[in-house]
C-alpha cells in the first residue's frame, strides 16, 4: 500500500472484464438487430415493387395494401393505451400508495398474474367471455349515442369489435406497465414525499408533486413496452378481432381495420410466393411503426433529462 | 396566527420499540424553542409527532396528546393534512423536489393551494422566501435550474425558503443549520427572530451557541442507554438551561465546550 | 409571514379554529358508496320489472360510476376543493385497481372453470402420440415450454442485464445512445417476425425447413432482450448515486461497486422485471409455430427435431378440434391453466430471491 | 407414458423413420387420427404434421423442408410449370391425392330455428349482404314452416385467407352467378359481414352470436343450425355420403401428370344426393424422390391414409367423408407409381 | 502511512461551468487541513478532486495537478480505484448501503473488495471502527439489523466507521460533523486528532470553533459572486487564519459570531 507507485494502474482485469461484457451485450442486441433488419430488408425489397400481378394478396400495389394495416395498428395501440396508462398509473398507485402495506405486495402480485396469461387464452377470453357480455353495451351505444361518430351503427352482432381488440390488448399491457409504474413509485425517495407533506399536501398532492414527477421517464418506459406489445400483439387480436382490412373509426360495427401483425397471422398460413414477401415486408412497417413512436417517447424524456428524479 | 402547543404525556412507539416515552410539556405562541439532547436521543422522531410526520413512517405511533390552541392533534376525526398546513417543517437532509426547477420548489406549497396565483404575486413570494432564506442572491439568475443542482447549503436553504413561502403558523425545523455556512447559519437566526413575531417555532440543533443564541426557551432530550427510550430531562428558560440547570445531566451537557 | 398572500383566505372553509373543521365523517363514503350502489340497483330493478332480468354486475358497475361523482361532490361542499380532488383520485385509484380485478378475476374463473375437467394425472405423465379423441396429455408441452423458454431466458437474461448495465452504468455518448435506440427498435419487432427471423436464421444454417426447439428459443429471445434491458435499466437507475459514491470512495473498483452495491439495491426490480419478461414470452404462440412447430410426441432435445409448447398446444388443440370437440378444448383449457400455474410458480420464486435481496429500508 | 419406447413383440412392422409433413389445417384432425393409427401399428416411426396451412405447406414442399404436403388446392399449372421441388428428384412429377373430403356446412345461430332449405342464390345474398333480415321473403319462400324472427342477420366469415373460403365462394359464384360476382379465392373478397379467424373462431362467433350465420367444415356444426342446399329441385343436407358423391361426380383436372389427382369439383351437379358445398384437400408427394430413404415410409403412410381403415378413423375423428372405392383404385395406383 | 498533498493550479468544471479555479496549495503529511468558506464556494467539490472523486458526476473534470507524493492522480495511467482506497472519502450526507447490516456496511470497504478476511479480525476491525466513529455502544446489540433504520447522527457516524475500516493513508471529510450532537462531534473531533498521529486528513467544515480546534491549516475558499468560479483566498496556518489573516475576506468571515 505504501509503495508511491501504487497508484499506477495495474490493469484490472475485473473491470475490464465486465465492462467489456457489457459492451459485448450491447453489441449482441446490435448483432441480432442488423440481423433482423437484414433479414426484414431482403425479403421486403421484392414487395415493395410488387403489384397485383406478382402477388395474388395486393389490391394495387403495396402501399395501397399496408396502408389500412398501419391504420388499424396504431388505432388499435391508441385505443388500448388510452385505457391501460391510466388504469395501470391507477393500479401501481393503488398498490404502491393507497392499499395496506401488508396487503399492497399480494395485490401486486396478482396483477403480476396478469401478464402470466399466455395470448391464446387472451384470444379465447375474448371470444368467449368478453365479446358477448360487452355486446349489449355496444349495442346500446349505438341506439343512443350513434350520432357520436366512434358509435355509429350498424352494430355488430357478436361483439368482435376493435374496442373489443383494444380493451384485450389494453389488459394485456396492463401488468407490464403497472409493474414498472409501481417498482418505480415505490422508490420514490421518502424524503421527497416527506417534503410534500410537511407543506400540507394531501396524499393526492404529495402523488403530484413528489411521486409522479419522479416517475415519469419510468411511465414513459413503461408506456413504450406496452405499446410495443399493444402494436406487435399478434394472437389475440387475430382471434378477437372481426377484421375486414376497412379504415374507419367506428369501434362498434362488425367492420374494423386489421392489424398488421394480426393479417400477418392470418395470412402467412396460405401465403406463397411473393405474397410471403408482402407480408415481411408489412412486418417491417410494423417495425418502422414502433420505432417512429419510441423514438418519440425517448425525445419526451430526455427534453428535461437534468431535471430527472435520480439526482 | 401563531399557536400554543400542548403536549400531554407523550409516548412514541416504532412498531415496539418506544422511541420517545413521557414527554409533557407546554410551547407558548410566538417563542423559538429549541430541542437539544444526544444523538439518538429521539429530537427527531418527538418533533415529528407535532405534525404528525411520524405517520408517514410504517409502524410509528403515538400515545397521548399533543394540542395545537387547544385542540388535540390525534383526535379521531382531525386530518393529518390540516395539521400540516398549520404546522409546517424544515428537515434534517434538504430535500428539494429534483423534478421542480428552483422556482417552482419554493412555490410547490403555495401551488397547492392556489393554483391560479397570478404571475406578479407568485414573483413577489418567490423574492421574498428566497430572501427570507437567504438564497435570492445566488440563485436570481438561474431560477429555472434544476433545485437539484445546488450545493448541500444551497439546497437546505432553497427548502426553508419553500417551508416559509407557505405561512404556516407553526414551524418545526430539524436541525435546519447544519449544513449551512456561518454566514447562511445567520441569516437563517435572523429569519427565526423575525418570524418569532408572528409565528411559534420549534428548532432541533446540536449547536449550544445557537439554541443559546435564537431561544427563548429549551428542553433538553437524553437517553438512559441503548434500547431504552428517549426521554424529556429539563425543559426551562433557555438562560436557566445554560446557566443554572437544575439536574445533572443537562449541566454536564451543556457544559461542554462543544461547537 | 404577512398576510396578503396568505393562501388558505381561498378556501371554503375557515380551518382557523379547528383541526377538524369541515371534514366528512369516517363512514360518510361508505355510507355513500352504499347509496350509490342502491340507486345503481333500483334502476336495474326497474328494467328487471321491464321483463330484463336483474342484472348485479350492471348495478354494481352504475353504482361505482355513481360514487366517483358523489364523493367528489359532497367533499367540495363540505371539505373543499382539495379534499375533493384528494377523495376523487382516491376513488378513481380504487376504481383502477377494482376495474383491473375484473378482467382477472373472470380470466381466472374461466380458465380455472374449464381447466379443471382435463387436471388430471393423465394430462401431466402423457403426450399426445397416439391419441385421438379423448385421453392423452400435455407432457410434451410442458417439458418443450421449460425448455424452450429456459434457453431464451439463458440468452436474454445475460445480454439484457448486461445491456442495461452498460447503458447505466458505462454507457456515454454514441455507442450508448446507439443502443438505446436499438433497443427502442427491438421492443418494435412483431413477435411472428421474430419467429420468420429465426425460422430463416436456422434454415440457413441447417438447411431448409429446420424446426427445433433452439429456434423458438432464439425468436423468444429476440422478443424478450428488449423487454429485459427496458425493465432492468429503469431500475437500475433508480439507484442513488451517493451509494455507488460511496462505494468508489472506500476503493471499490467500479465492477464490484456494480455487482455487490447497485444490483442488490435495484434486485427487486430487476427480479420483476425479469419474470415480467418471461411471463411476456412464454405465452407466445405464433413464433413458435413458426420456429419451433408442432409434435405430438415427446421430445427433450432442443437442437433437434420439433418441439411442442404449452402456448401452441392450446393453439391448435383450439383451432384444428377433432372429434369430440370438447376433449379438445378440455385439453386446451388445462393446458392454459398449466401455463398460467407455471408463470404464477416463477412469480413466486422471483418474490421470494426479491425479498431476501431487497434493501431493508428502516428509515 | 404413451410413448412408444420399446415395440411391443407383437408388432411385425419393420418400418422406422421420422417423417415429417406439413400444410392444411383442416386435415389436422385427419393427419393426427392418421398419425395415430399409422405409428401404433409402425412403433419406431414417428410422423409429424405441421398445420401450418395450405400455403405455408405447399412451400414448404417445395423447398423440401417435408416429405409431403396437406392442401387445400393442388398446385396449379403454373406452379407446375415452374417447378423446382427440391425434394423430388429431377423432372419428377408430383403426386396429388384427394385423400381428405370434408362437406362444408352453412351453420347459423337463430332462436327456435334448427335447419334451413336455401337455394343458392339465397345464401349468397345473404354473405354478399343483399339479404339482411331473418324474415326476408327469400328466406320465408323456401321455409314456410319455420318461424323466422324480424332479426338482423350476421354474416360470418374467414378473417384468415383458407381453402374453406375459397371453396365457398367457389361455390356460391358457380351457383349463383348473379348474386355472388366476385372470384373464387381464400380470402374474402369485399369488407362487409364479421370476420372470424380459423373454423373454430368461425364457429364461436356463430355460437356466441345472435342472428349469425356462417360456414365451417362440417364436423364442426355441432348443435348449430344447419342449412339444406338445393341441388335441383331438392334440398341436400350435408352428409359424408353425399360430399364424396360430389366428388365422384366431378372430372380430373386435365392435362395432368399421371397421379396427380386434381379434381374439378362440379359445384353446380344436379344429381341426386350430391352436395356441392364440399371441400377437397390434398396430400401431396413427389412422383420420385431424389432421396429414397423415406420413400417406404411415405408410400405405406399415404396407403395407410388411403385403406378404408385410414378412411374410416379420420370419419370418426374428423367428421370426414371416406373416399369411394373408385377413387380408392385410382389413388392406390398413383401411390403405387411413387419411387 | 500518511501523504504529502500538492495541488498545483487546479480549475474544476461542471460541464462548461467552472466552479473552482487556479487553487495550488500544498498539505503536509500527519497533519489536519480545514476548508472554509461560504456555502456554494466549491469546497465540496475541490474536495472531491483529491481523491477523482469528481469523475463520477457527468460532465465533471478537472485541469491542473494534483500530486500525492509527487504522483500526479491525473496521469494518464493512474488508477482511480488505487487512489481512492489511499484517499478515503466522508460525505455531507450520510449514504450508508441500505441492503447491507450495520456490520456489513462498516465492513463494507473490505468486503466489496472481494478480500478475504477471517471471522476474528473482521470482529476485531468492526468494534474498533465503530469505537473509533463512537458508536460502538449504540449498536453493538443489534449489528444486524439494516443500517439505514438509525438515526441520522448514527448513520454519519456508521459512514466514518466504514471509511476508517480500509485504513487509508488520507482521509477526505466533508462537513462530517454537521449532522452529530456535540457528543458525537466530540468524540470525531478526538478520533481525528489520534489519526492524525498517521494519516493526513482534509476536512471541509462550517464550524469555525471545530475548525480551529482540530486543524493545523486551513484553507478559506471565496466566491466573487454568483456564477463566479470559487477561488482559494488565503491558505496558512490556523492560528494565522483566526487570529491574524492577511485578507480581508477572511477576517470578515472568521470574526463573525459563527457557531
Ligand atoms: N424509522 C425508524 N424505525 C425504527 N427506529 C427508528 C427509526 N427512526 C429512528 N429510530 C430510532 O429511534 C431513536 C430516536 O431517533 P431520532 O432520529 O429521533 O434521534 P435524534 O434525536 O433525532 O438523533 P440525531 O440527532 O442523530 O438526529 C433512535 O434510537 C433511532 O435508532
Ligand atoms: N453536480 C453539479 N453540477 C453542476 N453544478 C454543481 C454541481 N454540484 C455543485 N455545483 C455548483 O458548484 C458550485 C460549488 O458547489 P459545492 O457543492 O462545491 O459548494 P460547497 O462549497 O461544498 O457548498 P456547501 O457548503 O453548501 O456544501 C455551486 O455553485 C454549485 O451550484
Ligand atoms: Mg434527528
Ligand atoms: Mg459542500
Ligand atoms: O383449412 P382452412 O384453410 O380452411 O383453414
Amino acid at each position: 500500500m505504501s509503495t508511491t507507485a501504487a497508484i499506477k494502474a495495474k490493469q484490472r482485469p475485473g473491470d475490464r472484464v465486465f465492462s467489456g461484457s457489457a459492451v459485448f451485450a450491447g453489441s449482441m442486441i446490435l448483432v441480432t438487430l442488423a440481423a433482423v433488419a437484414i433479414f426484414l430488408i431482403v425479403q421486403s425489397i421484392p414487395a415493395f415493387f410488387a403489384d397485383s400481378e406478382d402477388a395474388s394478396i395486393l389490391p394495387a400495389n403495396f402501399w395501397a395494401y399496408v396502408g389500412p394495416l398501419v391504420f388499424g395498428t396504431v388505432w388499435a395501440a391508441t385505443l388500448a393505451l388510452i385505457m391501460a396508462i391510466p388504469v395501470s398509473i391507477g393500479i401501481a398507485l393503488f398498490i404502491s400508495h393507497y392499499a395496506p402495506r401488508r396487503l399492497a405486495s399480494v395485490l401486486g402480485y396478482i396483477v403480476d398474474l396478469l401478464a402470466a396469461v399466455p395470448s391464446v387464452v387472451f384470444g379465447l377470453w375474448g371470444i368467449g367471455v368478453l365479446a358477448p357480455a360487452v355486446q349489449p353495451l355496444y349495442s346500446w351505444l349505438v341506439d343512443n349515442l350513434g350520432w357520436f361518430p366512434l358509435f355509429g351503427g350498424p352494430v355488430s352482432g357478436t361483439g368482435r369489435t376493435i374496442l373489443t381488440a383494444g380493451i384485450v390488448l389494453a389488459v394485456m399491457v396492463l401488468p407490464i406497465m403497472t409493474a414498472i409504474c409501481r417498482e418505480v413509485f415505490l422508490q420514490t425517495p421518502v424524503l421527497h414525499e416527506e417534503a410534500a407533506l410537511a407543506l400540507g399536501a394531501t396524499r393526492w398532492e404529495m402523488i403530484r408533486t413528489a411521486v409522479l414527477p419522479f416517475g415519469r421517464s419510468g411511465i414513459i418506459s413503461a408506456s413504450v413496452l406496452g405499446l410495443g406489445r399493444a402494436l406487435g400483439e399478434t394472437m389475440a387480436v387475430a382471434m378477437v378481432l372481426s377484421a375486414s382490412g376497412a379504415v374507419t373509426f367506428q369501434l362498434l360495427t362488425s367492420v374494423n381495420p386489421s392489424t398488421i401483425a394480426a393479417n400477418i397471422a392470418l395470412s402467412f398460413p396460405e401465403a406463397y410466393g411473393m405474397n410471403v414477401n408482402v407480408l415481411i415486408a408489412t412486418g417491417l412497417i410494423l417495425f418502422v411503426v414502433t420505432f417512429a413512436v419510441n423514438a418519440f417517447a425517448r425525445w419526451i424524456v430526455s427534453r428535461r433529462k437534468e431535471f430527472s428524479g435520480a439526482n | 396566527m401563531s399557536k400554543r402547543i400542548e403536549v400531554k404525556d407523550l409516548n412514541v412507539y416504532y412498531s415496539k420499540f418506544l422511541a420517545v416515552e413521557g414527554v409533557s410539556l407546554e410551547i407558548e405562541p410566538r417563542s423559538v424553542t429549541a430541542f437539544i439532547g444526544p444523538s439518538g436521543c429521539g429530537k427527531s422522531t418527538f418533533l415529528r409527532t407535532l405534525n404528525r410526520m411520524h405517520e408517514v413512517i410504517p409502524g410509528a405511533r403515538v400515545e397521548g396528546e399533543v394540542l395545537i390552541d387547544g385542540n388535540n392533534l390525534y383526535d379521531a376525526d382531525v386530518d393529518p393534512v390540516l395539521v400540516r398546513r398549520q404546522v409546517g417543517m424544515v428537515f434534517q437532509r434538504p430535500n428539494p423536489f429534483p423534478t421542480m426547477s428552483i422556482k417552482e420548489n419554493v412555490l410547490a406549497g403555495v401551488k397547492l393551494n392556489n393554483s391560479r396565483i397570478s404571475k406578479s404575486d407568485a414573483d413577489e413570494l418567490l423574492e421574498k422566501s428566497l430572501r427570507g432564506a437567504n438564497l435570492w442572491n445566488e440563485v436570481k439568475d438561474r431560477l429555472d435550474r434544476p433545485g437539484s443542482g445546488l450545493s448541500g447549503g444551497q439546497q437546505q436553504r432553497l427548502c426553508i425558503a419553500r417551508a416559509i413561502a407557505v405561512s404556516p403558523e407553526v414551524i418545526l425545523m430539524d436541525e435546519p443549520c447544519s449544513a449551512l455556512d456561518p454566514i447562511s447559519t445567520l441569516a437563517i437566526e435572523d429569519l427565526i427572530e423575525e418570524m418569532k413575531q408572528q409565528y411559534t417555532i420549534v428548532i432541533v440543533t446540536h449547536n449550544m451557541q445557537q439554541a443559546s443564541r435564537v431561544s427563548d426557551k429549551t428542553a433538553f432530550f437524553n437517553i438512559a442507554g441503548t434500547g431504552k427510550p428517549g426521554n424529556l430531562i429539563e425543559y426551562d428558560d433557555t438562560t436557566t438551561i445554560f446557566s443554572n440547570p437544575s439536574v445533572q445531566a443537562t449541566e454536564d451537557y451543556v457544559s461542554g465546550r462543544f461547537g | 409571514m404577512t398576510t396578503t398572500t396568505k393562501p388558505d383566505a381561498v378556501t371554503a372553509v375557515p380551518i382557523e379554529n379547528s383541526l377538524t373543521a369541515g371534514r366528512l365523517p369516517a363512514p360518510a363514503p361508505w355510507i355513500i358508496l352504499g347509496a350509490a350502489i342502491g340507486v345503481g340497483a333500483a334502476i336495474f330493478g326497474v328494467l328487471a320489472l321491464a321483463g330484463n332480468e336483474f342484472n348485479w354486475g350492471g348495478a354494481i358497475i352504475v353504482g361505482a360510476l355513481l360514487y366517483i361523482p358523489s364523493i367528489w361532490l359532497f367533499s367540495m361542499l363540505v371539505e373543499g376543493r382539495r379534499r375533493a380532488m384528494d377523495r376523487l383520485v382516491t376513488a378513481l385509484v380504487t376504481g383502477a385497481f377494482v376495474l383491473a380485478m375484473i378482467p382477472l378475476i373472470s380470466l381466472t374463473i374461466t380458465v380455472v372453470t374449464y381447466g379443471l375437467a382435463r387436471f388430471d394425472a393423465e394430462f401431466f405423465n402423457s403426450s399426445m402420440r397416439n391419441v385421438t379423441g379423448e385421453g392423452g396429455g400435455a407432457l410434451h408441452a410442458i417439458v418443450g415450454t421449460l425448455l424452450i423458454t429456459g434457453a431464451a431466458a439463458v440468452i436474454s437474461i445475460p445480454i439484457g442485464l448486461m445491456t442495461s448495465i452498460y447503458l447505466v452504468e458505462y454507457g456515454r455518448g454514441r455507442l450508448a445512445r446507439g443502443i438505446t435506440f436499438l433497443v427502442d427498435v427491438m421492443t418494435g419487432i412483431p413477435s411472428i417476425v421474430a419467429g420468420l427471423f429465426a425460422y430463416a436464421l436456422f434454415s440457413i444454417f441447417l438447411g431448409p425447413g429446420t424446426r427445433t426447439g433452439i429456434a423458438g428459443s432464439v425468436a423468444l429471445a429476440v422478443l424478450m432482450i428488449p423487454v429485459v434491458v427496458r425493465s432492468s435499466e429503469e431500475m437500475l437507475r433508480l439507484v442513488p448515486n451517493e451509494l455507488r459514491e460511496a462505494a468508489y470512495a472506500l476503493g471499490v473498483p467500479k465492477w464490484l461497486t456494480i455487482v455487490k452495491v447497485v444490483l442488490p439495491t435495484s434486485i427487486a426490480g430487476i427480479t420483476t422485471g425479469i419474470t415480467l419478461a418471461v411471463a411476456r414470452v412464454i405465452g407466445e404462440t405464433a413464433p413458435l409455430l413458426i420456429a419451433a412447430g408442432f409434435t405430438a410426441s415427446m421430445n427433450y432435445n432442443l437442437f433437434d427435431g420439433r418441439m411442442s409448447s404449452l402456448p401452441v398446444f392450446v393453439y391448435t388443440q383450439y383451432a384444428n378440434q377433432g372429434n369430440p370437440p370438447e376433449a379438445y378444448l378440455d385439453r386446451a383449457w388445462a393446458a392454459a391453466l398449466t401455463l398460467i400455474l407455471i408463470v404464477m410458480a416463477l412469480n413466486l420464486i422471483a418474490r421470494l430471491v426479491a425479498r431476501f435481496f431487497a434493501p431493508k429500508f428502516g428509515r | 407414458a404413451n410413448e412408444g419406447g420399446a415395440a411391443p413383440e407383437e408388432s411385425a412392422s419393420t418400418l422406422s423413420g421420422n417423417l415429417v409433413g406439413a400444410g392444411a389445417s383442416s386435415q389436422d384432425a385427419a393427419q393426427q387420427s392418421w398419425i395415430a393409427g399409422f405409428q401404433t401399428a409402425n412403433p419406431d416411426v414417428t410422423i409429424d404434421y405441421d398445420p401450418s396451412g395450405s400455403g405455408a405447406g405447399r412451400e414448404t414442399f417445395l423447398e423440401g423442408a417435408s416429405d409431403f404436403a396437406g392442401s387445400d388446392r393442388a398446385f396449379n399449372d403454373e406452379e407446375l410449370a415452374a417447378g423446382g421441388f427440391a425434394r423430388c428428384a429431377p423432372d419428377s412429377t408430383i403426386v396429388e391425392l384427394p385423400l381428405y373430403i370434408s362437406p362444408i356446412a352453412v351453420i347459423f345461430n337463430v332462436e327456435g330455428v334448427d335447419t334451413l332449405n336455401l337455394d343458392a342464390a339465397t345464401i349468397a345474398g345473404i354473405f354478399a349482404g343483399t339479404i339482411t333480415k331473418w324474415n326476408d321473403p327469400a328466406i320465408a319462400a323456401t321455409n314456410p314452416d319455420a318461424t323466422l324472427p324480424d332479426l338482423a342477420i350476421t354474416p360470418v366469415h374467414r378473417s384468415d385467407d383458407s381453402g374453406t373460403t375459397e371453396n365457398f365462394t367457389e361455390y356460391l359464384g358457380a351457383a349463383a352467378p348473379d348474386v355472388w360476382t366476385y372470384e373464387a379465392d381464400g380470402v374474402w373478397p369485399f369488407e362487409g359481414g364479421e370476420a372470424a379467424q380459423g373454423t373454430s373462431g368461425v364457429v364461436d362467433a356463430v355460437t356466441n352470436g345472435t342472428g349469425t350465420i356462417g360456414y365451417a367444415d362440417a364436423s364442426r356444426a355441432g348443435d348449430l343450425g344447419t342449412v339444406a342446399v338445393q341441388v335441383g329441385d331438392e334440398f341436400v343436407s350435408y352428409s359424408p355420403e353425399a360430399a364424396a358423391a360430389i366428388v365422384d361426380a366431378s372430372p380430373f383436372a386435365e392435362g395432368r401428370a399421371e397421379g396427380d389427382l386434381a379434381i374439378e369439383l362440379d359445384r353446380t351437379s344436379t344429381e341426386a344426393g350430391v352436395y356441392p358445398v364440399v371441400l377437397v384437400s390434398y396430400l401431396i408427394a413427389c412422383g420420385t424422390y431424389a432421396e429414397t430413404e423415406n420413400v417406404e415410409l411415405v408410400t405405406s403412410y399415404l396407403s395407410y391414409i388411403a385403406s378404408p381403415e385410414g378412411q374410416d378413423a379420420a370419419a370418426a375423428d374428423a367428421g370426414s367423408a371416406p373416399i369411394s372405392d373408385t377413387l380408392r383404385e385410382q389413388i392406390t395406383a398413383a401411390i403405387d407409381s411413387i419411387s
